[in-house]
C-alpha cells in the first residue's frame, strides 16, 4: 500500500520504515504503538531497510508515511535538499563505549583500536563525545559496520574498544567476562542529546498535521506506558527481537528505562534540538558550514504536550 | 561413467571430494573449535529448520524479482540480439557498448540503483537486467547470426523459400545456443538478484543472512549459504537437463 | 540447336539409351565473374547434357567444376550466356533438379527418415505421405533399418547414401552430384560407386557428376566433361565407350586404364601447373 | 549428481560473435566505417544528453546531471579522497588477483590434464561458477574477521574459479594429435608442456585471466559494499548515506572506467597475443 | 634371423636391395584390447618388417592399421607379444622411428621452417643449426620458398609435404606412415605419391605405410599386407614385383591393375561385411 501523496487528514493507512534490518530493542515501543493504532482503525505496515538513509529514501518516495533514522542521517538529508522533517525524538543514545579493563577512561584510549559505525553515524558522535575532554587521546579509528560485529572484533581481539549498543554489551559481557567494562555511559552524560528521530515529508508534516499528531500521540503514550510496567516491556522485549532470551529482554528493559532512552514528551525541546546539533557540528560529522537550523530540520508543533511518564 | 565405477567401484571422485572437504569441516570444527566453524550436525539441523519452519518462503520475492528481471532481460537481449544480428552496421555500432558493459563490475552498480530507485523491487530487478543482459545479448547474437550455410543452400536447392528456411534451418540450427543463452542468463540472473538482496539487505536472502549475521548465529549463516549453493545447482542442473533434451541429437 | 563443342566429335557410341538423344540441360556461352575478383571463374562456356546420361566432370581444383553445377540448377545465375532445361530457361533452384552436395547436408537435428522427407514437405507434402515415401527411397538405398537414427549416428558412408536417398526423394529430372563420394575412404567410395550405378540403371535419369577422381569418372560415366582453369572451359569431352552394367572388375581392364590415363594427360599440365608453390 | 565433463558457461560469457564472412568488397568499407561511428556516436550522445536533459531538469537530490558528475570528480581526485579509496580498494586487488592467477592457472592445468583431479575437482569448480559467490562473503567475514586477508580471500573466491575452469578447457580443448605428434618425436612431458600444450592454449588462457580480471574486481568492490566499507566501495556508502548525489555518480563511474579499462588492455594484449601467433603480423 | 610369417611364402621376389634381408622391425604375437572394449583390436599379429623395404598396409576401416602402427612406435604397448627392433625391444617413442600422421598435425604458431626444425630442437640441437637443417629438408621437398610461411597459408598437398619434411628430419631408420595422403584430392596424391618415390629411393629408408588406397599401395610398395578384422590380423602379403624406379604410367599396366584386383579380393568380403548395415 504506497500512497504517494500522503494528502487526506483521514487516511486509515500508516506505513512505517525503520532504519535496521532487523527488530531492535530501542525500537519495541514503536511497534507496539503501531500495533495499537490499529485498533483505532489505522492499517499500518512496517517495513525493515538497513540504514537511515534506506528509510529516508522510503518516506520520500512514499513507500513509508513515516521513518525513523538517526538525527545526523535525517539532518544531512535536510541539508542535501531532501524534503523532509524531523517531528520527534525517537529514543536517546543506547549506547556505551566498552573499553579493556586495564583502559579506566577515554583518556586512556590513546593508540587503541576503536571501531565505529561507519564515517557518518551515531557511534563516531559518541565516541567524539567521549573524547571531546580528552583532546590528547588519539586512537586508532577503524571502521566496522554493524555493532555486532564490532563486538565479535573485540571478543576476537581485533579490535580494543567501541561505542556499542547495550543488548551487545550484554553479548559482550557473556561472550568474554570481565574483559571489558563501561567507561562512558552517552545518554547518562548527555541528557539532551538525540540519537534517532521520527520524521516524514514535508508535505505531510504540512498538509496533514492532524494525521501526524495522531501517529505522535500513539507513540508518546506507548512511552509513557513503558515505564509503567517494566515486566510487560520485558516481554515484549523478549518476543520481538530476535535471539533475546527473557532474561537478557529484562536486563535491556531495565537499562533502557534507567537511561530513560523514550521521551514520552517527545523529547524535541529546542534546548535538545541545539546540543544535538552543536555535537554534530563540534563532532565534524556535518561540516559546520551549511547544517541547517532547527527549523530547516525539525517540527516540534505537532507534538502532544502534556503526556509525561 | 561406465570407465569411472570401473575404476572408483561404488564412489564417484566428485562426490569423494566432497566428502573430504565436508570430514576436514567437522574435524576441525571438533577438534580445533574455532569460533567461526560451527560443527557440521548444527549446520545440517539449521538446514532442516530453514526448510520446515516455513523461513524459505522469503525466497519467493526472490523468485519474484529474478522472474521479472529474467523477462525484461530476454527482451531486451533479444531486441539488441535481433539489431545486432540483423545488420552489420547495427552490430558494429552497437557491440562495443555491450562488451563494455559486460567488463563493468556490475554489482558496484547497486549502491547508485539504490539511490536512484530505493530499496524496492524496481532495483532489484534492474539489477537482476544489469548483471544478464549482456552476456545473453552476446550469445544470442551469435546464435542468430551463425548461418549454417551449406544447409542453408541445400534447402534452398530442395527449393526452399526464405521462410521456409527459416523455419526448417535457421531456427533449429539456433535453438541450441538460444537455450544456452536462457542458461547463461538464468545463472547470471541469479547472482544478479541475490547480490541486490545481499546488499539491500531486507528482502529475500538478504533477509535471511542479515538476521543471521546481525544475530551472531553463524550456524544459520552457513546453512543459508548452502541452501543458495544447493538452490542455484538444481536450477543449473535442470537448464542443463532442458538443453540436453533439446540437443539429443548432437551425440 | 547448336553443335555440341566436344572437339572429340559428336555423339560418342556411348550415347544411353534414352529417346533420340534430346538436351536435357543446356549451358549456351556462359560466363560468371564473382563481384570483388578480377578474372572470370567460367568463361564463355558451352555444354549440352543429354537426355538420360550419365555425364561426368572433371578438372583441377579452382576450375570452375562446382560453379558450373551451381549455375546448372540456378543457385547462381550467370553474367552472360543461356542455361535452359528443355524450354525452361533456368534462374533459380527447381525440384526439377535434385543437387547431392559433398559435404552430406543432412539437417543434423532430423532423423534419417525425416532428413528423406524433407524436401517433400517442403514441397507441401503431408507429413505421414512424405514419410512413407522416404521409408521407399530408404529401403532403395540399404538404410531402412536407420531410419530413426540420427545423422550424427552414422558413418560417413551411410551419410552420403542418405544424402542420395534425399535428391531422388523429389524424382527429379535431373541430378547434380558434386564429389559426393570424396570424404569416403576408397573402398566405401567403390561400393557406393556400384550402388549409384544399380540406382541409376533402374529409371536412367540424366545425372551430371562431379568428381577428382579419374577412375570415378570413366566407371560411372557414358561421357567425360574436362575442364580447363582460368577461365572455366571446356578443355574436351571424352566418350566412355565401356559395356554397361559395368562391375568393379571392370577397373582392372586395359580399356578402363587405357580410359584413365588419356584423361589424365588431358589435366596433367593443369594440375601440375596448381601443385607450384 | 551429473557428470563434470561438460565445462558450459566457462567460455559462453565472454563469447564473442563470430567475425562476419569475409566481405568480398573491401573498397565499400569505408562508408560503413563513417555510418558505424555516426551511429556509435549517436548512441552516446543521446544516453549522455538524456541524462543531462533530466538531471537538470527535473533530476533533484537523486539524479545529479552529467556536467554535475563530471565536475565531481577533478573535486574528488584534488580533495584527496579519490586517490586513497582507490589504492586501498586496489591492494586486496593486487595481491588477490596474482594469487588467484598463479593458483587459477596451476588448478586449471591440473584439472584439465590429470584424469583423477579432474573427476575430484571440476564439478565443484563448475559449481563455483555458477553459485552466487556473493552468499558466501559473510561467511568469509565470520571466518577471517574484517580484516585485509578476507578481502584478498573474496577476491579470489570470485576469480579462482572462473580462471581454472577457463584454464581447464584451454589445455583440453586442443588437437590431441598435436601432442601424440610432440611424444612421437620423443618429446619429455616438459617439451610436451612448453612446446605444444602452453603455445596452442595460450589465446585461451590469457581469455581466462581476463574473464578472472574482471570478476577480481567485483570481488574487490563486493566486501567493500557489505561488511568492510573502505576503498571505493566505501566511499559509494559514505556518499549514499550523506545523499552526495553527485560524488556517487561520479565514484560509481570511476569504478566503471576501471573495470572497462583494465579489461580493455588485457584484451588488447590477448588479441596482439593472437595475432602474432597465427603468423598475422605483416 | 626367423622366417617371415607370411602365408605367401617367404622373401618375395621384389626384396629391396638391402643387404641381406635383416629384420628392420619384428611384431611377434602381439595382442592388443582397449580398456572398456570387449574384443581385442590386435590378437597374434606377427610381422616382419625387412630393413630398406617399403611395406603398405592395406584393410578396411576399423582393422586396426593406425593401432599397428602406434604399437610399432611405441606410442601404445601391447598387452601380449614382443615388438623389436633390432635388439632393440619398443616399450616407448623413439626418434629412430618417424611417424607421419594423416592429420598434418603440424603446430600452427611456428613458421613451416621452425615445424620441420621442431623434433631437432626437442632433440637438443640449438635453434640455428636445427634450422640449418630443416632448409636442406624443405629444399629436397620443394618447399624452401614457404619457409617462413605459417602452416594455415598452405594448402593441403604443402602441408604433407612438410610433415614428411618434419619426419624426415631426425633421419629416422623407420618412416611410419598413416594415410599420409588421405585427406588430399587425387591429384594431389598422385603427386606426392611420385616425389615420395623419388625421396625414398635416395636412401632407402624402411617405410611402414598405411592407405586405404589400393593402387596407392601397389605403386609405392615392395610388399603389401592386407590385415582382416575383428580382431586384427594378417590375412596375406602380396609381393609387389614391379621394376623400380616407377612412374605413374605404370598405373595403367595390366600387371599393376592384375595386383590391384588381386588386393580388391582380398578385402572385398570385409569391406562389404562392414558396409553391411
Ligand atoms: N562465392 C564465391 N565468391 C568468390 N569466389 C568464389 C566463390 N565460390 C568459388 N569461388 C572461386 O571460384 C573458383 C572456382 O571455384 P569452384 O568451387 O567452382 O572450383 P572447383 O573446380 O569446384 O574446385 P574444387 O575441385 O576444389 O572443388 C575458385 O578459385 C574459387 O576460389
Ligand atoms: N584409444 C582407443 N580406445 C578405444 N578404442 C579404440 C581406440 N583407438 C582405436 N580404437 C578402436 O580400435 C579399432 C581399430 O582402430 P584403428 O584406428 O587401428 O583402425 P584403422 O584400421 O586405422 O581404421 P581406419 O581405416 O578407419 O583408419 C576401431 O574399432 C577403433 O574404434
Ligand atoms: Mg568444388
Ligand atoms: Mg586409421
Amino acid at each position: 500500500g504506497c500512497s504517494p501523496s500522503p494528502g487526506g487528514e483521514g487516511k486509515t493507512t500508516l506505513n512505517f520504515s525503520y532504519s535496521n534490518a532487523v527488530q531492535q530493542t530501542e525500537k519495541v515501543p514503536l511497534h507496539f504503538a503501531l500495533e495499537n493504532l490499529k485498533s483505532q482503525g489505522i492499517a499500518t505496515t512496517e517495513a525493515f531497510h538497513q540504514s537511515g538513509d534506506d528509510a529516508v529514501q522510503a518516506v520520500v518516495r512514499g513507500e513509508s508515511d513515516f521513518g525513523t533514522a538517526n538525527a545526523s542521517t535525517v539532518f544531512a538529508a535536510v541539508r542535501k535538499g531532501v524534503p523532509i522533517k524531523a517531528v520527534m525524538t525517537a529514543y536517546r543514545p543506547a549506547y556505551l563505549l566498552v573499553a579493556p579493563a586495564s583502559v579506566a577512561d577515554p583518556g586512556g584510549l590513546g593508540g587503541k583500536r576503536v571501531g565505529l559505525q561507519s564515517k557518518i553515524s551515531s557511534t563516531t558522535l559518541y565516541t567524539n563525545l567521549a573524547l571531546k575532554d580528552f583532546p590528547a587521546a588519539k586512537p586508532q579509528l577503524l571502521i566496522i559496520p554493524g555493532s555486532a560485529n564490532r563486538v565479535q572484533a573485540m571478543i576476537a581481539g581485533q579490535l580494543d574498544a567501541s561505542v556499542v549498543q547495550f543488548s551487545d554489551w550484554l553479548t559482550l559481557r557473556k561472550k568474554a567476562p570481565g574483559q571489558f567494562h563501561v567507561i562512558y555511559d552517552v545518554a547518562e552524560r548527555n541528557p539532551d542529546i538525540i540519537d534517532s528521530v521520527i520524521f516524514t515529508t514535508s508535505q505531510t508534516a504540512d498538509s496533514a498535521p492532524e494525521y501526524v499528531k495522531k501517529f505522535l500521540a500513539a507513540v508518546q503514550t506507548e512511552y509513557a506506558s513503558t515505564y509503567r510496567d517494566a515486566g510487560k516491556l520485558a516481554a515484549s522485549i523478549a518476543s520481538t527481537v530476535p535471539k533475546t532470551d527473557p532474561a537478557a529482554a529484562k536486563e535491556l528493559a531495565e537499562e533502557s528505562l534507567k537511561a530513560k532512552i523514550w521521551p514520552a514528551d517527545g523529547g524535541f525541546s529546542p534546548v535538545a534540538v541545539k546540543a544535538t546539533l552543536d555535537a554534530l557540528r563540534t563532532s565534524g560529522i556535518l561540516d559546520a558550514g551549511s547544517l541547517p537550523d532547527a527549523d530547516q530540520c525539525c517540527r516540534a508543533d505537532l507534538l502532544t504536550a502534556g503526556i509525561g511518564g | 561413467m561406465k570407465a569411472r565405477s570401473r575404476r572408483f567401484p561404488g564412489i564417484r571422485a566428485d562426490v569423494a571430494s566432497g566428502v573430504a572437504v565436508l570430514a576436514a569441516w567437522q574435524i576441525v570444527a571438533v577438534t580445533v573449535r574455532p569460533q567461526w566453524l560451527p560443527e557440521l550436525p548444527a549446520v545440517l539441523t539449521q538446514v532442516w529448520a530453514l526448510v520446515t519452519s516455513g523461513a524459505l518462503s522469503v525466497l519467493g520475492t526472490t523468485a519474484v524479482t529474478l522472474l521479472l528481471g529474467l523477462l525484461v532481460t530476454f527482451v531486451l537481449a533479444g531486441a539488441a540480439a535481433g539489431l545486432m544480428a540483423a545488420g552489420d552496421v547495427a552490430e558494429r555500432s552497437l557491440m562495443p557498448y555491450v562488451t563494455g558493459f559486460l567488463s563493468v563490475p556490475h554489482i558496484a552498480l547497486v549502491p547508485l540503483f539504490t539511490f536512484l530507485w530505493g530499496n524496492g523491487e524496481l532495483t532489484r530487478v534492474v539489477t537482476t537486467v544489469a548483471f544478464a543482459v549482456s552476456p545473453v545479448a552476446l550469445t544470442w547474437t551469435s546464435a542468430l547470426k551463425q548461418s549454417p550455410r551449406e544447409l542453408v543452400e541445400m534447402a534452398a536447392s530442395f527449393g526452399a523459400g526464405p521462410s521456409a528456411v527459416a523455419r526448417h534451418v535457421r531456427l533449429p540450427a539456433a535453438a541450441a545456443p538460444l537455450v544456452a543463452g536462457v542458461r547463461i542468463g538464468v545463472v547470471q540472473g541469479i547472482k544478479g538478484t541475490v547480490s541486490a538482496e545481499i546488499l539491500i539487505g531486507i528482502v529475500g536472502v538478504g533477509k535471511l543472512v542479515t538476521t543471521a549475521s546481525q544475530t551472531f548465529d553463524i550456524a544459520r549463516l552457513y546453512a543459508i549459504v548452502l541452501v543458495i549453493i544447493a538452490l542455484s545447482i538444481v536450477f543449473y542442473l535442470l537448464l542443463n537437463f532442458v538443453e540436453d533434451r533439446m540437443t539429443r541429437w548432437t551425440s | 540447336m547448336s553443335p555440341s563443342p566436344s572437339p572429340a566429335g559428336p555423339a560418342g557410341p556411348a550415347g544411353p539409351a534414352g529417346p533420340a538423344d534430346p538436351v536435357a540441360l543446356r549451358l549456351a556461352g556462359v560466363s560468371l565473374t564473382f563481384p570483388g575478383r578480377d578474372e572470370p571463374v567460367v568463361d564463355g562456356l558451352d555444354l549440352d547434357v543429354r537426355t538420360g546420361e550419365f555425364l561426368a566432370v572433371i578438372g583441377p581444383s579452382g576450375s570452375g567444376k562446382t560453379t558450373l553445377l551451381r549455375l546448372a540448377h540456378g543457385l547462381l545465375r550467370p553474367d552472360r550466356g543461356l542455361i535452359t532445361a528443355g524450354a525452361e530457361h533456368i534462374v533459380k533452384p527447381s525440384t526439377s533438379r535434385g543437387f547431392v552436395f559433398q559435404s552430406d547436408c543432412l539437417l543434423p537435428w532430423r532423423r534419417i527418415v525425416d532428413n528423406v522427407a524433407f524436401p517433400l514437405e517442403l514441397a507441401g507434402a503431408a507429413r505421414a505421405a512424405a514419410r512413407t515415401k522416404a521409408m521407399e527411397l530408404l529401403e532403395l538405398t540399404g538404410l531402412a533399418a536407420s531410419a530413426n537414427q540420427y545423422p550424427a549416428q552414422l558413418s560417413g558412408g551411410m551419410r552420403q547414401r542418405v544424402n542420395l536417398a534425399r535428391a531422388l526423394a523429389i524424382d527429379p529430372e535431373v541430378l547434380l552430384m558434386d564429389e559426393p563420394f570424396a570424404a569416403l575412404d576408397a573402398q566405401t567410395r567403390e561400393v557406393l560407386q556400384t550402388e549409384l550405378l544399380t540406382i541409376w540403371a533402374r529409371d536412367r535419369k540424366t545425372v551430371l557428376f562431379v568428381t577428382h577422381q579419374l577412375d570415378e569418372a570413366v566407371f560411372l560415366a557414358d561421357r567425360v566433361v574436362v575442364l580447363q582453369p582460368n577461365p572455366g572451359r571446356v578443355r574436351e569431352i571424352v566418350p566412355i565407350a565401356l559395356p554397361r552394367p559395368r562391375a568393379l572388375e571392370i577397373k582392372r581392364t586395359a580399356e578402363f586404364n587405357g580410359l584413365v590415363d588419356r584423361l589424365w594427360h588431358l589435366i596433367k599440365s593443369d594440375v601440375l601447373a596448381e601443385q607450384l608453390i | 549428481m551429473v557428470s563434470s565433463s561438460r565445462t558450459p558457461a566457462v567460455l559462453d560469457r565472454e563469447r564473442t560473435p563470430a567475425t562476419p564472412p569475409a566481405e568480398p568488397a573491401r573498397r565499400r568499407a569505408t562508408r560503413p566505417r563513417v555510418l558505424v561511428w555516426t551511429f556509435r556516436l549517436a548512441i552516446l550522445a543521446v544516453a549522455l544528453g538524456g541524462w543531462q536533459w533530466y538531471g537538470a531538469t527535473s533530476g533533484g537530490v537523486f539524479v545529479p546531471s552529467m556536467t554535475q558528475t563530471l565536475a565531481q570528480l577533478p573535486e574528488l581526485a584534488s580533495s584527496g579522497v579519490l586517490a586513497p579509496a582507490l589504492w586501498s580498494s586496489n591492494t586486496s586487488l593486487l595481491v588477490g588477483y596474482p594469487l588467484s592467477a598463479v593458483f587459477g592457472l596451476a588448478i586449471g592445468f591440473l584439472v584439465g590434464r590429470r584424469r583423477t583431479a579432474d573427476r575430484a575437482l571440476s564439478y565443484w569448480l563448475d559449481v563455483a561458477m555458477v553459485v552466487p559467490i556473493i552468499a558466501t562473503v559473510p561467511v568469509v567475514i565470520v571466518a577471517l574477521g574484517l580484516t585485509f586477508t578476507a578481502r584478498v580471500a573474496v577476491v579470489v573466491l570470485f576469480a579462482l574459479p572462473v580462471i581454472a575452469m577457463n584454464a581447464r578447457a584451454a589445455v583440453r580443448v586442443l588437437d590431441p594429435h598435436l601432442i601424440e605428434m610432440a611424444c612421437g618425436f620423443g618429446a619429455t612431458n616438459r617439451q610436451v608442456w612448453t612446446g605444444v600444450i602452453l603455445p596452442a592454449a595460450a589465446p585461451h588462457l590469457f581469455t581466462a585471466l581476463r574473464i578472472g580480471l574482471g570478476r577480481a574486481i567485483s570481488g574487490m568492490v563486493v566486501v567493500e559494499l557489505t561488511l568492510v566499507p573502505v576503498g571505493l566501495g566505501g566511499l559509494l556508502l559514505d556518499y549514499k548515506s550523506s545523499f552526495a548525489g553527485p560524488s556517487l555518480y561520479a565514484v560509481t563511474l570511476v569504478i566503471i572506467a576501471e573495470g572497462v579499462l583494465l579489461v580493455s588492455l588485457s584484451q588488447a594484449g590477448e588479441r596482439w597475443l593472437i595475432r602474432r601467433m597465427r603468423g598475422e603480423r605483416r
